[in-house]
């Protein structure tokens, strides 16, 4: 087996099943704010599929998404937290 | 023949900027024009006579074959004659009756229109000419009824008036362009070339006859239309005698006799005519006996007049069409002579209710002659023109090709109702006592009372001698219209033959009524009473049902509720695509085409569909976010497994952004609404559904076909070696397809300035309405 | 200007990296790049001295790399556990640290080693709330914390 | 795959409409935004998919040596979610403005101009 | 060399999934929020590594020493907000927590941390109150 | 959300995103980025400083008026755009290239700058979306 | 240079907007420079229509890419006139809201967003690439969004909600339909897909692509039953934006239909049958809407509906003669419902109402401009020889040539009802006695505005009625030009050849 399969038949489904994890966390909540976690998890996870993926394509370039979504996906997390903050703040 | 038509325009523009001026003692001059017009016309006589026709042209719209074609023969000159010289004596007349009006210059504009505009209708050789001053027309007498538009009475009857004369006109119009389409010309004289059998054989032929017929009888106010007419009795006098009896309403009558020998001769022609004339001369005929205004008499008198004339022209005999052109004559001479002289009196005495007047040859004793001329001509009594009109009606009617025993009983009643309206309308308020409260009743200015003795004096000139009238104008018309003009001879005396007896039988009858039937209010309210079943009524309770129909229909479409017309609309698109899918797609999806399904992908699948419904069902506004947050990953993920870093990067950065903007006004927005309506929610469970499998459905369909990745190759191709970059969608962005770049910055660009506006902008309370 | 100066050179250098593209051009490019967004954004300096800095710096990593792999594992342990033995609570942790930088740096570092978390600093930067998992001992969890990254921290922002 | 993304288009375009037809101010732009979606990524089916192989010319060539995605679709979706996003940000406001305004998240209490006056 | 790289992937991946069975597990919102911080960043971290061990070129390596130093930068600040918005919004620790030094302290209007319990009680976010 | 961490780490963030997001700018026409992605990312950074240190820090680290950057770029794009008329007399949008090889950037033509037209745009609507958003009562 | 001619009045319009921006807060200098640009934009449009009919049409590559690969910009004789209308109208309109747009609105971007959106108008008339042309639709589509928005009045914001949702939809319709289209020809450039649709084999999907179309497209034009924004936005923002959104919005509808219906779908029986339909639905769904209305631009919009139906007729009977009474009809109707909602304005300000209701006695106190006013709006009621008369010719005689009779019906009945609308509006407006209604306390009345602003709400109608005179009295040359058109239409050979052929 090639490390390409191995990724391929081994890595990636573990991952996705990591993913299937999550999910069920996102949605049983069951607050808000579990869900916001779950989906920053999310995000990371998905960096690192983009990562393995590269290996299975062969392509580098494809990393180039995970740099985005490594440098912005907490921006959801700050706008979110900030949202509840100041729902927090008008009861 | 152009400038004699322009120079009614013309007045009517001059009188735009220098009506002030004009309004004084000066407006009497306007007459000069229809005078001079008058003289101008009749120098055609001598020509007309000879069987010339006078013709004129000029280019307006030759790629529609329309120009400005204009032909003067014997049926025109007639028309011209009485438009200019009634014309001279109305627009002499008014000066005097709207004295000092305030709005005397329009008055006088809509006039000169008016007049330019049907002597342009009768003289047009080109049918579309020919239809546009017919709709100047309607528009003018539109302006003419609504002259006193402060009151509501007036603004009705011009908008039923031009309700049925537009109608009308939507018949013509369609009428002339079937005709064009049969002919394959819109000049009357070239269809009058065409032999006969093209025009009559065609499948169109029936068509183009109802439309004009359509036409015709809304505009000579023939049964069932003809409610229009005593309502535009709400218009000064003048009008009523100039458009409402001797001209525009003849505007019909014209259009019969200009396309008889176009189109006539046919059974459905006659048959119609004669039908429709003899319905409305009778129905007419006797509502004028339930009135008690004069106008009123005399407006049901002469839709009584123009079904005679229909009726005689449908007999389609050169014996009828010399009664018609005579009785065009009678009529336009004894009817203007009446109205004039009612409007006198309605402007000396305040009223027109004939049963308060009486005895007026007391103080109006010229206007009473006048009158008492022209109700004598109504009535058919020599020596008028009236008498020989009458003979000749009579004459024709017993030589009609079918039911002539029918047809003459019915004429002759007719023609016996109509005495007893000329005699109530022209003798009645002269006769008798002078009331109490007329004494006073002063003689108006000659500008007044010379014009009814003018034509009062023509009604017995003509009558003694018609020699004057036969060769100059009736021979011309009759020949216009196809028939023998050599057969004619007029003659106040025919001898003693059933026709006179017929005559002296409608004279003793129609006195007798007279005298026996007094006009009251009370018989007024008893008819009233069957309103609630004529054609006026039933038009307006069409009227009522169909703006409640629009209004339905309207509502029902337009309910206001955004989620219905995203129905609509959606529904519709499901219609229409489902059908044509259905009807010719072949499920012929080739799975040999498709890539097989990797694990993660399926996750990924999952997880989006998981997303998408945790959106849509959540009861959370911000769970919503945040699952949009998830779908947009997602979607992002497809993006990089099927090679799009770019894509999947800016998808990413915006969905971002767009959770940013979601969050910053989010707690500004209400929860939810909790609202438990599970039928709607099916229903439109279903549409969506129903919505979302087409497209999916077309989108494999579409991925069985064959590939072209011309485009994309070329763009591969000279990516770097002619543009100099590697990143092929960078370059398409930048370069192969940058224009689409720049709109797309722009949009931005807007779109942030909308924003601004939004939030910033707030209108001061003052400026909220402006 | 130093710290001006320091930030420059660290952004050109950042620059470099992630270009990729050691020429010298680029060197000088990051370097204009930098200073261009530094005198756009420049609010409020800082001051450090960039020189002693690094060796303590690169033990520090080493330290943090120690610490994050062996919480990595305590964590997993108790995620793949049947049983959860934990004794999580939020533990006040006084600050020595004063300045911002420091905070945060010690903020995240905590955050970053499993089984901890921290939560806020109050504001008037006295204590941080931190969230661990395994509190068997209060103040032993506190001392933990204080001479293990508190101390290098301070040692290196010194 | 093909299947499941076109199910998942079709997906996005009927929850996309499901949300437009919800009375709710905000459900109605998060359904603008899924059928947004749906459209960017039915361009993106129907541009046809290939795994891997991003329309990027390696380093070291002047043309691609082996075969690589359309890059036409990817360039046309890039210009559809910009724009979109320019739309959504507007819808976005709108909505805020329009709830402040007319004081309701109901969309069917906003029918005063359907309304003759 | 590829065994190495597969090694040092299976390690990752393991992380990984470690973070999201503790996501599970996890009884409150603030340990989740702890697990996933650290077991997936140094998860997809060490990812990262093998992915720039596979290409061994300049340009993966720089990319993904990137993308690891953003994450590193980034989560702990994204976890201390979230954190801290949870404490807001009420979210309770375990039951089985041993304290919790925080009660009392954040004001709920001004969102203001103190050092001490001081006397606005009132004003005081209380999980215990609420 | 005045949190020390957070303002802390955003003052260093800032540089760091604006450098990547410049970096993404230019790499654009060789490797995935380029103007869009730039300039949401410098957008980004300054919402992020926004949300750590208040829209007033922020607007006035910025020196102008975000929605100045919009008219600047797209004017910009649409000179570069037209300066193939006006130099060249070619057609609207067609390339102009430095030839010749420039350091870092690769080959330098007017679709380059055309980019930066696109940044620039991206990053003023963005600002000027977000911070009127937040300015709004 | 010369050959880059035609896209001159884009990239004015564009260069314009951007100068205009760089005015931000000088509303005067704003003023001048919008109806100084939009005379020059004009004579440009005029130069560009002049060179096309002596030249036969012309072609950019925009960025020297050849068709197909390149986005192309292509103007026959169709686009130009269409982009001649649109810079009259836009001069007509330019001047009118210098005179009637609160400061306030002006200081929002009012006139650069005023030029964006003519731009759009100009790039979508020109544009030969389909997805170029989605991209002018949404810079129409977001700038007329902000115009009808500016300001954001209650009643504003909730038409705008439903304007906005539902043009979102039909755009979104419009890329499904690209998407469908490419996926079949791997083609963008509609000269180039001429060619390739007619060689894809399934007939079906290619059907479904032209209805999806026609749904996109019919959405814009307001076609029955697409139409629900229309009515439910135009009336609320002010007179001025209404009327470069009646205009000109939907009828770059309506010349996307013509152009994807003669370029790319070309003669389909079944598509011919339903547009025939939904026009006749259109034309009745606007007319008995306008009958019902009170509200003087409520009539107007909902006419608006009703005579878009005439011009789907038309493209349904796909004769040619039939589809040069549509171009006409077209011209006829940009310069006629401009002018209109113009005219409303000015009611608005006379009166500070639009309702039927409350309007009254314009006649007695304005008689110079009844006049006038009764110029554009008996044009469009189409007595002849005023302009909306013409085209009728050429469109019920191709309905009995084609033996459409429900659609001569349906146009005929058309005519009527806007007639009596029309009369009915005149007797309300201009002859019922003025009712006195309180005066709205400081609302600047036209009575109290100065003379120069008179002359800028005044100007640009008599502007456009003059046009609108010429269409009608010179209809021969009209008519010449539309039937050019219609056959360059019928024979896009000529089109595709200028486009493809890259000598
Ligand atoms: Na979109
Ligand atoms: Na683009």
């Amino acid at each position: 087996m090639t490390l390409v399969e191995y990724c391929r038949i081994v890595i990636l489904p573990v991952l996705a099943f990591s993913v299937i994890l999550i999910l069920i966390r996102f949605f049983k909540g069951p607050s808000i704010a579990d869900r916001i976690v779950a989906l920053d998890l999310l995000i990371t996870t998905g960096i690192g599929i983009i990562g393995v993926y590269t290996i299975t394509s062969g392509s580098s370039t494809l990393l180039d998404t995970g740099m985005i979504l490594a440098l912005i996906a907490f921006l959801s997390t700050v706008a979110l937290s900030y949202y509840l903050e100041r729902r927090s703040k008008k009861k | 023949m152009i400038s004699a038509i322009l120079l009614g325009f013309l007045f009517a523009i001059l009188l735009v900027f220098a009506g002030k001026f004009f309004k004084g003692k000066f407006a009497v001059l306007s007459s000069l024009i229809p005078l001079g017009l008058f003289v101008y016309f009749l120098q055609f006589i001598p020509e007309i006579m000879e069987g010339n026709i006078v013709k004129e042209s000029y280019n307006w719209v030759p790629s529609f074959g329309v120009n400005l074609g204009f032909t003067l023969d014997g049926l025109s000159l007639l028309f011209c004659l009485m438009i200019t010289g009634i014309g001279f004596l109305v627009f002499a007349y008014t000066s005097a009756y709207l004295h000092h009006h305030k709005y005397l210059d329009r008055f006088y504009g809509y006039l000169s229109v008016f007049m330019a505009a049907m002597l342009g209708l009768v003289l047009s050789d080109n049918v579309i000419s020919l239809f546009t001053f017919w709709e100047l027309t309607s528009i003018s007498s539109f302006f003419l009824i609504g002259f006193n538009n402060t009151q509501e009475a007036s603004r009705k009857s011009a908008l039923t008036a031009l309700g049925i004369t537009g109608l009308g006109g939507m018949f013509l119009l369609a009428g002339v362009i079937v005709l064009g389409n049969i002919t394959g010309t819109f000049s009357i004289a070239e269809m009058l070339n065409m032999s006969p059998e093209l025009i009559k054989g065609h499948e169109y032929y029936t068509v183009a006859v109802i439309l004009l017929f359509g036409a015709a009888f809304t505009k000579s106010a023939q049964f069932p239309f003809h409610f229009w007419l005593p309502g535009a009795m709400k218009a000064p006098t003048p009008v009523s005698t100039y458009l409402h009896s001797a001209t525009m309403v003849k505007a019909g009558i014209y259009l019969v006799m200009r396309f008889t020998p176009v189109l006539g001769g046919e059974e459905i022609w006659n048959t119609t005519l004669i039908v429709v004339g003899a319905v409305t001369m009778l129905y007419s005929a006797f509502h004028s006996l339930f009135r008690t205004d004069l106008k009123g008499v005399l407006a049901y008198s002469t839709i009584s007049a123009l079904g005679i004339l229909m009726f005689l022209i449908g007999m389609g005999t050169t014996e009828s069409f010399t009664a018609a052109a005579v009785f065009i004559i009678v009529h336009a001479l004894y009817k203007a002579t009446l109205f004039l002289t009612t409007g006198i009196i309605d402007h000396q005495t305040g009223t027109r209710d004939v049963t308060a007047l009486s005895g007026l040859r007391k103080v109006l004793m010229p206007v009473g002659i006048a009158a008492i001329i022209a109700a004598i001509s109504s009535a058919g009594i020599p020596p008028t023109i009236g008498f020989l009109g009458k003979e000749l009606t009579y004459e024709a009617t017993m030589h009609a090709p079918i039911i002539a025993t029918i047809l003459v009983v019915g004429i002759v009643i007719t023609k016996i109702l109509l005495l007893w309206a000329g005699f109530v309308a022209g003798i009645k308020p002269f006769q008798g006592s002078l009331p109490e409260n007329l004494k006073d009743t002063k003689m108006p200015g000659p500008f007044m009372w010379v014009p009814p003795i003018l034509l009062a004096v023509l009604s017995l000139i003509f009558g003694v001698m018609p020699f004057i009238i036969e060769g100059s104008l009736i021979k011309p018309v009759v020949s216009a219209l196809g028939g023998e003009a050599g057969e004619i001879h007029l003659a106040l005396w025919h001898g003693f033959n059933t026709v006179f007896i017929l005559s002296l039988v409608t004279i003793a009858v129609g006195t007798t009524l007279y005298f026996l039937l007094k006009p009251s209010a009370k018989l007024e309210t008893a008819v009233g009473k069957l309103e609630s079943a004529s054609p006026k009524s039933l038009m307006e309770k069409f009227n009522v049902g169909f703006t409640y129909l629009s209004s339905f229909w309207t509502r029902v479409f337009q309910n206001g509720y955004l989620r219905n017309y995203v129905f609509i609309i959606i529904f519709f698109l499901i219609g229409m695509v489902g059908y044509t899918m259905i009807g010719n797609t072949k499920f012929n999806i080739d799975p040999s085409i498709l890539s097989n399904v990797s694990f993660y992908e399926l996750v990924v699948f999952i997880i989006m569909c998981i997303a998408i419904l945790f959106t849509v069902f959540t009861s959370s506004r911000l769970s919503a976010v945040v699952a949009m947050g998830v779908v947009g990953l997602t979607i992002c993920l497809v993006f990089v497994f099927y090679s799009a870093p770019d894509l999947a990067m800016t998808q990413f950065s915006i969905d971002t952004l767009t959770v940013i903007l979601f969050v910053l006004v989010l707690y500004r927005l209400p929860r939810y609404l909790k609202i438990q309506d599970h039928k709607m929610r099916i229903r439109d469970g279903i549409l969506s559904l129903m919505f979302g499998g087409l497209i999916a459905v077309l989108a494999l369909e579409v991925l069985s076909e064959p590939v072209n990745t011309e485009i994309g190759d070329f763009y591969a191709e000279n990516s770097y070696i002619m543009a100099h970059g590697k990143n092929v969608v960078n370059v398409i962005l930048v370069d192969f397809r940058g224009a689409d770049t720049m709109i797309e910055i722009s949009v931005l660009t807007i779109a942030a300035i909308g924003v601004f506006g939004l939030l910033k902008l707030r209108l001061k309370r003052t400026d909220r309405v402006q | 200007m130093k710290n001006r100066f320091v930030s420059n050179i660290l952004l050109t250098f950042v620059w470099v990296v992630l270009t990729g593209d050691f020429h010298f051009s680029n060197y000088l490019f990051g370097f204009v790049l930098s200073y261009v967004i530094l005198m756009v954004i420049t609010k409020g300096s800082r001051k450090a001295k960039y020189f002693t800095i690094v060796p303590k710096l690169i033990f520090f990593v080493l330290y943090f790399v120690k610490e994050l792999v062996k919480a990595n594992l305590e964590v997993a342990w108790e995620v793949m556990t049947p049983k959860l033995n934990m004794t999580p609570g939020i533990v006040k942790v006084p600050l020595t640290v004063q300045s911002d930088v420091g905070i945060t740096l010690l903020a995240n570092l905590i955050t970053l080693t499993p089984g901890t978390l921290s939560l806020d600093v109050s504001n008037d930067k006295k204590v941080l709330y931190v969230h661990a998992m395994y509190i068997k001992d209060k103040e032993k969890f506190i001392a933990g914390i204080k001479n293990g990254f508190e101390k290098r921290i301070l040692e290196i922002l010194k | 795959m093909e299947i499941l993304l076109a199910i998942l288009v079709g997906l996005l375009y009927a929850s996309g409409i499901y949300m437009i037809l919800r009375r709710s101010l905000v459900k109605l732009i998060i359904g603008i935004i899924l059928l947004g979606n749906g459209a960017n990524l039915l361009i993106f089916l129907l541009g046809r998919i290939t795994k891997g192989l991003p329309p990027i010319i390696p380093e070291n060539s002047k043309v691609f040596l082996e075969a690589y995605a359309d890059p036409v679709p990817q360039a046309l979706i890039l210009t559809a979610i910009v724009i979109s996003f320019g739309l959504q940000s507007f819808a976005i406001i709108l909505v805020k403005r329009a709830h402040k305004v007319v004081r309701t998240d109901d969309l069917d209490e906003m029918n005063a101009t359907d309304e003759d006056s | 060399m590829n065994i190495f790289i597969g090694v040092v992937i299976t390690l990752g991946t393991l992380f990984v999934l470690l973070a999201a069975v503790g996501l599970i597990r996890m009884p409150d919102t603030y340990l989740r929020i702890s697990v996933n911080t650290k077991a997936a960043t140094l998860g997809v971290g060490l990812l990262l590594g093998g992915v720039a061990f596979y290409f061994y070129d300049l340009s993966t390596t720089s990319r993904t020493f990137v993308i690891v130093l953003f994450l590193f930068l980034t989560a702990p600040v994204g976890a201390h907000l979230i954190g801290r918005a949870s404490y807001f919004i009420g979210n309770k620790l375990w039951d089985q927590s041993k304290m919790d030094d925080l009660r009392g302290k954040y004001q709920r209007n001004s969102h203001v941390l103190k050092s001490e319990i001081d006397d606005t009680p009132e004003d005081n976010v209380d999980h215990t109150k609420m | 959300m005045k949190t020390i961490i957070l303002r802390t780490a955003s003052n260093y963030l800032l540089p760091v995103l604006l450098l990547f997001s410049i970096f993404i700018l230019l790499r654009g026409h060789y490797l995935p980025g380029g103007g869009f992605v730039g300039g949401l990312i410098a957008a980004i950074a300054f919402v992020l400083h926004s949300f750590a240190n208040g829209l007033k820090n922020t607007k006035s680290l910025l020196r102008f008026h975000p929605g100045f950057l919009m008219p600047a770029g797209l004017a910009l794009s649409f000179f570069s755009g037209l300066s193939p008329i006006i130099f060249a007399g070619d057609p609207f949008m067609t390339g102009l290239w430095y030839h010749g090889h420039v350091p870092v950037l690769g080959s330098v033509g007017s679709a380059l700058f055309f980019d930066m037209g696109v940044y620039l745009v991206v990053v003023g609507v963005t600002l000027t979306i977000i911070f009127t958003i937040s300015e709004a009562p | 240079m010369m050959q880059q001619l035609i896209i001159y009045p884009l990239l004015f319009q564009l260069f314009l907007s951007i100068v205009l921006m760089f005015f931000w807060n000088k509303i005067n200098a704003q003023k001048v420079i919008s109806i100084t640009g939009s005379i020059i934009a004009v004579l440009l449009s005029s130069y560009v229509f002049y060179y096309v009919w002596e030249n036969g049409t012309q072609k950019v590559n925009a960025g020297s890419w050849d068709a197909p690969f390149g986005i192309v910009f292509v103007a026959d004789t169709l686009a130009v006139t269409l982009v001649l209308l649109t810079a009259l109208s836009g001069l007509a309109v330019s001047i009118f809201s210098a005179g009637s747009v609160i400061k306030d609105r002006l200081r929002f971007g009012y006139f650069p967003i005023f030029h964006f959106l003519l731009l759009g108008l100009t790039g979508a008339f020109l544009t030969g690439d389909l997805f170029n042309l989605y991209v002018w639709f949404e810079i129409i589509i977001i700038s007329s969004f902000v115009l009808i928005t500016i300001g954001g009045e209650k009643a504003q914001l909730e038409g705008a909600v439903k304007y906005f949702t539902l043009n979102i939809l039909a755009s979104t319709i419009f890329l499904t339909a690209i998407a469908v289209l490419y996926g079949l020809t791997g083609s963008l450039n509609m000269a180039d897909l001429a060619g390739k649709v007619a060689a894809v084999e399934n007939r079906g999907l290619v059907e479904v692509a032209a209805i999806l179309f026609l749904i996109g497209f019919g959405t814009k034009a307001s076609i029955f039953p697409l139409y629900f924004w229309l009515p439910a936005s135009y009336h609320t923002p002010p007179a001025a934006v209404s009327a470069i959104f009646g205009g000109l919005l939907t009828k770059v509808g309506v010349y996307a239909l013509i152009r994807v219906f003669t370029l790319i779908f070309v003669g389909d029986v079944f598509l011919g049958e339903i547009l025939m339909v939904l026009a006749i639905l259109t034309i009745f769904s606007g007319g008995v809407g306008a009958l019902v209305q009170n509200n003087v631009r409520k009539v107007f919009s909902y006419l608006i509906i009703c005579h878009i139906g005439y011009m789907i007729a038309g493209l349904g009977m796909f004769t040619e003669i039939a589809i040069s009474g549509v171009i006409f009809y077209l011209i006829h109707d940009i310069m006629v419902k401009t002018n209109l909602f113009m005219v409303s304005g000015i009611i608005f300000k006379i009166k500070s109402s639009n309702s039927m209701r409350a309007l009254g006695g314009f006649y007695a106190n304005y008689p110079n401009l009844s006049l006038l006013i009764f110029i554009p709006l008996f044009s469009l009621v189409g007595i002849p020889p005023l302009s909306g008369f013409w085209p009728k010719i050429s469109l019920i005689g191709e309905g009995f040539a084609t033996e459409n009779y429900w659609t001569v019906a349906a146009i005929v009945f058309a005519s009527f009802i806007t007639l009596v609308i029309i009369a009915k509006l005149w007797a309300e407006v201009f002859w019922k006695d003025a009712k006195e209604i309180p005066e709205k306390p400081k609302f600047e009345y036209f009575s109290d505005i100065s003379k120069a602003k008179k002359t800028q709400f005044i100007l640009p109608i008599v502007f456009l009625s003059l046009i609108s005179l010429y269409i009608g009295f010179g209809a021969e040359h009209i008519q010449l030009l539309s039937s050019r058109i219609a056959n360059e239409l019928m024979n896009s050979e000529q089109y595709i050849d200028t486009v493809l052929n890259n000598s």
